[in-house]
């Protein structure tokens, strides 16, 4: 199991590494100079030249690439640009932050997706199983950041059950508060994940039914639980898979919601950077990103060799 | 050359099998069971022609209006789905701001099946390090999420339709070249891949006739059912204002446009999230009905 | 009463798109006690479906109609709960594929066990013991270490022998084999034909088995019931069917299979089984036999009984008229 | 009756790498098989699962590369040609497969499945066309099944295409990789017939692999025996029924179920016991050592040559060898 | 009523407004800003100017600072920490701030001549241990005339200027001063520590969620009446709207315009105020159409000033015919005065030789602060330029893109009419940036090319002039200039909307980018 981790870690250097040479050149065919965002508009070209050979922005680009490699290595992401703070400081509260919304969302999507998603394999004649397929396909094809106005507008503005935005009430803080504050953002952001998840559900389940041990279980007598058990668990993998992927989905999206709901995330953070040219938060942040998702999928992976001994005796 | 082998008339002895209809019949008169998937694909008629042919059936012209008949509620006499903040007919803007709109759904989903599907081909065919090479990089892109990349593309490109598009483009290609790469390995294992190799036809003829063909509804499929997350993320970006230039309406623009009313006027405001939500959801719809006649789990 | 299975009119349908499609048309059957009773037919014939209708095991949008009595007890009005008693405990089951019979996630000796804690009232530790030795018995090597392997670390032949293993579990009284050494080489073959016959000996267990193999039929078999299409075409003892065919299908099967030294032109059945939706009328072998009239395209032809235990279902039969061999 | 095919020491070890890329070991899936065709003579290669039966084809027709041998056709060595040449040689040798299901493309006609072989070729569309119409015919379809898709044919319909696929380039060899295996037993029959009328009619050799030791008896002039990719025993079908020598060979004898009534599961020699080894790590030398019911310490250490036993027979036995010497 | 607000247990005030959360023992007010995240709260913050409003302005003084107290006109100078200053006749380039004896950092330190002199040292002395590159980049401009500086006595500074420059005090607002002891000690922290001379003292922040800062009880200019402001970055201005009426804040920052009756009605607090802001399109006139004078004039002639702003913003800006706004002293009577007039549009466009109009394109920000609604607003103008026959293309592109690619001059590689950008116009020296003929791009952002010699006259003497009435006089002049020759097309003047909770109490709208928290309770 270990070294079955140790070599998936390896196979993804070169990933990674390219996700860094895309993330670092992205940001170099951005036009607009980050200098910009610096000093005042009406700044001179002399002015402006001094400010780009503090931010080393005057050397080649390999050699930018290299010292900034080189740095990310050593855990040092650099200093904001516009907010003057390094960007570790900056990013990883946001990401943490991230992490709590995506994660709240994820495992909502995972809850229900696969409750409902179970029931409609198990009844697929059924009229519940119909109906929760319509409104799982609906849930796909709803924008998630008009969902989030249209929540805000009904639960907090009119209802005034919940907060619109932000991840604690001014002051406050604590558990309670913060489960307040995340239900609107997560129901949006795990909308559609719901419906693309429960569908995945049903359909790994309806064909490991299908499946000849199922039957066989049957066959021996067992408990109808027992059975589920097992359904389940061959399903988990696959389940596991796309919800990993969902999860990078959601991590993602959450630039919309997040902007909506004022939540204080990493998307919000590089989509800010992106306007203001701040190159290094943007570049540590979709690395970030990136690397995180990779790791998800590593994760994703090392549950599934832990499930399937035939992948880990592969 | 004539050969009267007594099996062959033991073969022709065969039931005989009545002509059986066409392929593109029988898998419509399973898609047509599904009465969803029939009046999902009407609405999609409906909507995708009245774009198309907005300058004809659209009432008003898409920046006609005069400032003074803005916000007019839905239903108001003459705007069937009010005015917008400039006083301009909703409708209207509507049906010609689909033609962006959709086209900014499909072209890029079209765009990277053929390219995705192309490169998933010859890395699922060649396997080896060709593969390693295509789908790795692929990986690569794949590590950013989706949305994050098509902001990064859009922001680095600027705004702008073309620029919509290409964004979306590439952040559609690794899914599709991911299900074709694995679609045409499976096909490599085929037997008749190798009987066609023995018959001495080259790697391009085999992809071309037998390849393609095979994982071509697979790819279908999947990529239909892109169309409606694609307009997502094209709407989503123009919701971010990486879109159209105005005046030309598109759908996301607009409610990027109206989103400030929305706790204002929101009837007026939910006309174009409700048109983005029909035309992906009845997509989904078809899609899912469709892979169901095309007999292809998901 | 020596039987132990009787199955009458049994009649299983499967909803194919929304149309309701038999895929066996009233069987009847007896199993005797201790006996074998193999099933053979060509692939399609609904040899499994009825083998899993045994059982009541269907999918869902299926329908299974007629009677099934174990030992005189009707199964097809039990209860679930009641069904899921008799499943593996008193009648087991045996699929054609060890491998995707298995749980590919679960040890194997584990899944035997769950059969065991299923229906006996034992801990843990003792249903451990008793799957090492029914490993042990049906001659899986170093049984305590093999029982921690999964499925997919062992071979074809140990897996059939662990499933037969998990059948044996609970001693059942019948043991249904659908196709058990199907995917097997011959030399593992012999070897698990020779433990059901030693299981049998030793248990006194009726088992049917299904398969589309004379040779194996010829082998294992005390009855033989030729399925074709959904229905019985012939039932009897074995050693008659074996040697003294009396319907056109049966013949034509047996002539079909190359002997030993067999040389020249094979006796081939023309064209092929209709399918299940698409039914002819009358009899439905009709359109492949060499000696069918037209009246054999109306009407279901009833079994002839022929001496002491066997029947065949053939009009010709039913007029006396000699077949050609 | 002169050889068409000669087949000299060919083998074929598949390297079995780790997931990082490294070489873990090599399946020894055939080792040193030579054997030689006359024309219009048929060949039976007869062995359990895994033993080469399907490499060896594949070898043969160059689908994949051996690591060693010669393959004579006609008095030329494939394995040295390339390019147009061996375009030209490879479609003399065409091959009929095991799955019904997956040997023809079911997203193309059946004509379009049999004139894919004379495109791949360089016949113009049309031509392809008409010369497929006439192979369909020969194997007994008529031409309502050849504007179809294969999704609507049978299992033995379906090889019949295959088969024809097979023939519309004219080979003089033809490779049957198990094409009947997976039929039914009344199908399987038509299939089998068609295979000898056709053989005579175009004066075709064949290559007929299967593991069912009745269908090879039926079908062959000759025989193969082959144990983890290793040939066994080779000889006349006549001899090797009904005097085996190699204690393999008399094991699947003794093994095959027949259809003598009252002969009992294995009242012949006695079945063989234990599993197949894994072909990744081979026992030493004689590989069959491990189940063969007469081997001595000495079989784990020689490797057994083919040698003769009688006329045209060969078998790999230390054993016999001794009987034969001593 | 206010005043006691603040003593602690006034339990008069509890049984009458109750929902109102206690305010009477509370004075906390909680902003919604339109910033994406909290800007860091050194000497000079982030986040643009609502960064400088809110943080700036708030924990730090400058020498010379904003006086926000009088709504009916432009918000003034007024001493900050620098009690007085003077130039000497004889040289005007050197300048002597007499310092406020009085003040001290929160942390209690001094303020004095050393702190000054220390924090000029921080952004201009590049050798100086507490050179800070970012604080000086972005405090650069501020400073860009200031020669050298010197301590006369703890309570004296002296700056020399490199030329006779009488906007320096307009410059110096922008100059902070934190506590060189808490710089030092924090170093590079400083950020999560910063300590000021302000009203109000920072206690806390979150990134990305809230600042807290608490009443400063010692200020030299009298303790705040609000005993904590709390900013929260809330970007979206619809959930700013949601989360004022939600009751999450009290303050809201520029809600959506079309709220305001809403609002209103619900009994908020909708301010606005002119103040020096403009929202114009910066012609290139250089080259094309917009060369000719006629065909400027004719374009703003084309415009319904009137119908945007009331109509489409709802009445949060004014019509703007010149740079300034008519009530500023710096605003002439005297220029053009551009009605919306589309015939006479078209007459001048004749005149010039488009009888038949042309095409052109702007570039436009799709967002940004001080920008309002600028898609629509763009969107009206296109049509409103379509009506006379100017056909214009708008390229919209993000507000940092777009400050990026005007520095860089209109392109070359095609053809670009005007940049909409929106200005701050608080200090004189946006004159002489924006019109001068010096500042023609590349020597400077003057990147239309405009050039007048009376104007340039005009500025010059300004800058020399010292007397404030003269000076006014003088930049009223190049206003009606401006007017004239209309160099830009002046479109609307922003008039800084806000909203504002019925309980929040004594906040005066100033004319002006900045906002007086010390007036500010709760009720
Ligand atoms: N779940 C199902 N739904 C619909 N049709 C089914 C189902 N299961 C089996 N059938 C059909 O019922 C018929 C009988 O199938 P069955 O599996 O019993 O055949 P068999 O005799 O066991 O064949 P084989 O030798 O190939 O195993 C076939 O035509 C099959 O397609
Ligand atoms: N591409 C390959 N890579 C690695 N090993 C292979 C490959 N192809 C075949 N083998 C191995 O080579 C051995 C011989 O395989 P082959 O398919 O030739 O056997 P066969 O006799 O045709 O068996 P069957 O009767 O099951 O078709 C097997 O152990 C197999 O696992
Ligand atoms: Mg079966
Ligand atoms: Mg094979």
């Amino acid at each position: 199991m270990a070294s079955f981790v140790l070599k998936r870690l390896a196979l993804m250097i070169p990933t990674l590494l390219g996700v860094s040479i895309i993330v670092f050149l992205m940001l170099k065919i951005v036009p607009g100079d980050p200098v910009n965002s610096i000093v005042a508009p009406d700044a001179s070209e002399a002015e402006r030249a001094v400010v780009r050979t503090q931010l080393g922005l005057d050397k080649p680009i390999v050699a930018q690439y290299g010292i900034w490699l080189g740095r990310v290595v050593q855990g040092n992401l650099g200093d904001s640009v516009t907010r003057r703070l390094p960007v570790t400081e900056l990013l990883l509260p946001a990401l943490k932050n991230t992490v709590i919304l995506t994660a709240a969302s994820a495992a909502a999507a995972f809850v229900i997706a696969l409750v409902i998603g179970v029931y409609s394999a198990y009844r697929p004649a059924s009229r519940i199983a119909a109906l929760f397929n319509g409104l799982s396909l609906a849930s796909i094809g709803l924008p998630n950041f008009w969902v989030a106005l249209i929540l805000i507008g009904i639960f907090s503005v009119t209802l005034g059950w919940l907060p619109s935005s932000g991840m604690s009430t001014v002051g406050g803080g604590g558990g309670g508060d913060l489960i307040k504050h995340l239900i609107l953002p997560t129901a949006a952001t795990a909308l559609s994940s719901v419906g693309v998840l429960t569908r995945m559900v049903r359909s790994t389940v309806a064909g490991i039914l299908q499946q000849d041990h199922i039957f066989a279980l049957q066959a021996k007598g067992v408990r109808r639980t027992t059975i589920l058990a097992h359904v389940l668990r061959n399903g988990m993998p696959t389940i596991l898979n796309v919800t990993g992927l969902q999860f990078g989905a959601l991590l993602a999206s959450s630039v919309l919601v997040e902007t909506v709901f004022s939540w204080p995330g990493i998307g919000q953070v590089i989509y800010q950077a992106i306007g203001q040219r701040d190159f290094p938060v943007v570049q540590a942040g979709v690395l970030v990103i990136a690397v995180a998702f990779v790791l998800l999928n590593l994760l994703v992976d090392a549950i599934h060799a832990a499930m399937d001994p035939r992948v880990r005796h592969a | 050359m004539t050969i009267h082998a007594t099996t062959a008339r033991d073969a022709a002895s065969l039931r005989p099998i009545s002509r059986e209809p066409s392929r593109v019949l029988l898998i419509w008169r399973a898609f047509s069971r599904r009465r969803s998937a029939l009046i999902a694909l009407a609405v999609l008629t409906v909507i995708v022609f009245s774009c198309v042919l907005a300058p004809w059936v659209a009432p008003y012209g898409p920046s006609e209006g005069e400032v003074t008949d803005r916000l007019m509620k839905i239903g108001s006499a003459g705007h069937l789905l009010g005015t917008d903040e400039q006083g301009r007919d909703i409708l209207s803007r509507i049906l010609y701001g689909g033609r962006l709109s959709l086209l900014s759904g499909v072209l890029p989903v079209l765009l990277s099946s053929l390219i995705g599907g192309a490169l998933g081909v010859i890395a699922g065919y060649f396997g080896g390090w060709t593969n390693t090479v295509i789908m790795r990089s692929l990986d690569i892109v794949f590590s950013f999420p989706a949305i994050l990349l098509a902001i990064g593309i859009s922001a680095a490109l600027g705004p702008g339709i073309t620029n919509i598009i290409i964004s979306a483009t590439v952040v559609f290609i690794p899914p599709v070249a991911r299900i074709a790469e694995s679609a045409a390995k499976e096909v490599r294992k085929e037997e008749y891949i190798e009987a066609a190799r023995s018959s001495g036809a080259g790697a391009g003829l085999i992809i071309r006739s037998h390849v393609f063909r095979n994982i071509f509804s697979k790819v279908f499929v999947f990529s239909t059912s892109q169309i409606g997350v694609c307009l997502m993320v094209a709407s989503g970006l123009s919701f971010l204002g990486l879109g159209v230039s105005p005046p030309t309406p598109e759908w996301g623009f607009m409610l990027n446009n109206l989103k400030q009313l929305i706790f204002v006027n929101p009837m007026v405001t939910i006309v174009p999230g409700v048109f983005i939500f029909l035309t992906s959801l009845s997509l989904n719809l078809v899609s899912d009905a469709l892979s169901d006649a095309l007999e292809i789990k998901r | 009463m020596s039987e132990l299975l009787t199955i009458d009119e049994l009649m299983t349908e499967f909803s194919i798109q929304r149309r309701s499609v038999p895929a066996v048309r009233g069987v009847s059957l007896q199993v005797r006690k201790g006996k074998t009773l193999v099933i053979l037919g060509e692939s399609g014939s609904g040899k499994s479906v009825m083998l899993r209708s045994i059982l009541n095991l269907k999918p869902p949008g299926a329908r299974i109609a007629g009677s099934i009595k174990l030992a005189g007890e009707e199964l097809l009005t039990k209860s679930p709960r009641e069904m899921e008693q008799i499943r593996g405990n008193r009648i087991a089951m045996i699929f054609q594929d060890a491998l995707s019979a298995l749980d590919p996630l679960y040890r194997v000796g584990d899944q035997i066990a769950e059969t065991i804690v299923a229906h006996r009232k034992v801990g843990r530790a003792e249903a451990k013991r008793q799957v090492a030795d029914l490993l042990g018995k049906v001659g899986i090597p170093s049984p305590e270490e093999r029982m921690r392997a999964f499925p997919h670390e062992m071979s074809g032949g140990m897996r059939q022998r662990a499933v037969i293993a998990m059948a044996l579990s609970c001693r059942p009284d019948l043991l249904l084999a659908d196709e058990p050494t199907t995917a097997l080489d011959v030399t593992i073959q012999a070897q698990i034909l020779r433990l059901f016959k030693d299981i049998q000996a030793e248990y006194g267990m009726s088992i049917v088995l299904v398969t589309h193999d004379i040779g194996v039929a010829a082998e294992m078999a005390d009855d033989i019931a030729v399925m074709y299409a959904g229905k019985i075409v012939e039932y009897g003892r074995a050693r008659q069917i074996l040697s003294a065919p009396a319907h056109p299908y049966t013949v034509g099967l047996i002539e079909a299979t190359p002997r030993r030294g067999q040389k020249g032109k094979l006796p081939a059945i023309p064209g092929q089984p209709p399918l299940i939706t698409a039914m002819p009328e009358g009899c439905s072998f009709a359109s492949r036999c060499p000696v069918a009239r037209e009246s054999c395209r109306e009407g279901t032809p009833s079994f002839t009984r022929y001496g002491e235990a066997h029947e065949a279902a053939c009009y010709l039969l039913e007029e006396e008229q000699p077949i050609a061999q | 009756m002169d050889n068409i095919l000669e087949v000299k020491d060919i083998g074929k070890t598949f390297q079995v790498r780790s997931l990082l890329g490294r070489v873990k070991g090599g399946v020894s899936a055939v080792d040193r098989v030579s054997f030689s065709l006359g024309a219009q003579g048929t060949l039976g290669i007869v062995g359990e699962s895994g033993c080469g039966k399907s490499t060896l084809a594949r070898l043969l027709m160059r689908l994949i590369e051996p690591d060693a041998g010669e393959v004579n056709y006609r008095g030329r060595n494939v394995l040295d040609l390339s390019g147009a040449s061996l375009k030209e040689v490879r479609r003399q040798l065409q091959m009929v497969f095991q799955n019904p299901y997956s040997s023809i493309d079911p997203k193309m006609s059946v004509l379009n499945n049999v004139a894919f072989s004379l495109w791949a070729n360089g016949v113009s569309r049309q031509q392809a066309r008409k010369t497929a119409y006439e192979y369909l015919d020969a194997v007994g379809l008529s031409r309502t099944h050849a504007d179809r898709m294969p999704g609507s044919l049978s299992g033995g319909q379906r090889q019949r295409v295959a088969i024809a696929r097979a023939l519309v380039l004219k080979p003089e060899i033809v490779i049957a990789d198990e094409a009947v295996s997976a039929l039914d037993k009344s199908v399987q029959a038509q299939v089998l017939n068609l295979f000898q009328d056709l053989k005579k009619e175009f004066a075709l050799s064949l290559i007929f692999i299967s593991h069912d030791l009745h269908v090879v008896e039926y079908m062959s002039d000759e025989v193969m025996v082959m144990y983890l990719g290793r040939v066994v025993e080779k000889g006349p079908t006549e001899r090797i029924f009904n005097h085996p020598a190699h204690p393999y060979t008399r094991a699947l004898l003794a093994s095959a179920p027949s259809l003598e009534v009252d002969r009992a599961a294995g009242s012949g020699a006695p079945a063989l016991s234990g599993d197949l080894p894994s072909p990744l790590n081979p026992p030493s030398g004689c590989r069959f050592r491990t189940r063969c019911p007469m081997a001595t310490e000495r079989c784990a250490m020689e490797t057994p040559e083919l040698t003769a036993v009688g006329p045209g027979h060969q078998a790999a036995c230390l054993l016999l060898k001794e009987s034969l010497t001593a | 009523a206010c005043g006691n607000g603040n003593t602690a247990g006034s339990d008069a005030g509890a049984s009458a407004g109750g929902a109102s959360s206690g305010s009477g023992k509370e004075q906390k007010l909680i902003i919604g800003m339109s910033a994406a995240n909290i800007p860091v709260p050194d000497t000079y913050p982030t986040e643009g100017f609502e960064g400088m409003r809110f943080v700036g302005y708030q924990l730090y003084d400058a020498l010379v600072n904003w006086d926000l107290s009088d709504p009916d006109q432009p918000a003034a100078l007024k001493p900050g920490l620098a009690e007085s200053w003077e130039t000497s006749e004889a040289d005007p380039t050197l300048w002597t701030f007499h310092l406020r004896q009085n003040a001290t950092f929160h942390d209690g330190t001094p303020f004095n001549a050393d702190a000054v002199i220390f924090g000029l040292d921080r952004i201009m002395k590049t050798d100086f241990e507490y050179y800070d590159a970012q604080i000086a980049g972005n405090s650069g401009s501020g400073l860009r005339y200031v020669d050298s500086y010197e301590k006369v006595d703890d309570f004296t500074v002296t700056v020399k200027t490199k030329g006779v420059y009488s906007f320096l005090l307009y410059d110096l607002t922008g100059i902070l001063f934190g506590s060189p002891d808490a710089i030092k000690t924090s170093g590079k922290d400083y950020a999560n520590h910063p300590v000021g001379t302000g009203p109000f003292k920072f206690v806390s922040m979150k990134l990305g969620q809230e600042l807290v800062m608490a009443k400063n009880e010692s200020y030299w200019g009298g303790a705040p009446k609000l005993d904590q402001v709390i900013l929260r970055p809330i970007s979206d201005s619809s959930a700013r709207l949601a989360a004022l009426q939600a009751g999450e804040i009290d303050w809201a920052e520029v809600p959506p315009t079309e709220s305001i009756p809403q609002l209103k009605n619900a009994g908020f607090q909708i301010m606005t105020n002119p103040y020096p802001h403009v929202w114009p399109y910066v012609l290139n006139v250089q080259d094309g159409p917009w060369k000719d004078v006629k065909v400027r004039q004719a374009a703003n002639y084309a415009i319904d000033r009137e119908g945007m702003s009331a109509a489409l913003l709802n009445g949060a800006a004014t019509p703007a015919t010149q740079p300034m706004y008519s009530g500023h002293e710096w605003y002439s009577e005297d220029g053009e005065p551009y009605t919306y007039d589309p015939e006479k549009a078209k007459q001048l466009l004749a005149e010039a030789g488009y009888p038949n109009g042309f095409s052109t394109t702007f570039i436009v920000p799709t967002s940004g602060s001080g920008n309002m609604w600028p898609i629509q607003m763009n969107e009206y103008v296109q049509k409103n330029l379509k009506a006379v026959g100017i056909d214009v293309k708008i390229e919209s592109i993000e507000w940092q893109s777009l400050l990026s690619s005007y520095v860089q001059g209109f392109p070359k590689d095609k053809e670009v009419g005007a940049y909409n950008i929106s200005l701050p116009t608080i200090s004189p020296s946006f004159y002489s940036t924006f019109f001068a003929t010096s500042a023609i791009f590349p020597n400077g952002i003057n990147i239309g090319g405009y050039s007048n010699a009376e104007l340039d006259d005009l500025i010059g003497k300004a800058m020399a002039e010292f007397d404030v009435v003269k000076q006014s006089e003088y930049l009223k002049q190049a206003s009606a200039i401006l007017a004239d020759d209309a160099p830009w097309i002046y479109v609307v003047h922003d008039l800084n909307l806000r909203a504002l909770s019925p309980k929040v109490k004594g906040f005066v709208q100033p004319q002006s980018w900045f906002a007086d928290l010390s007036t500010v309770s709760i009720q």
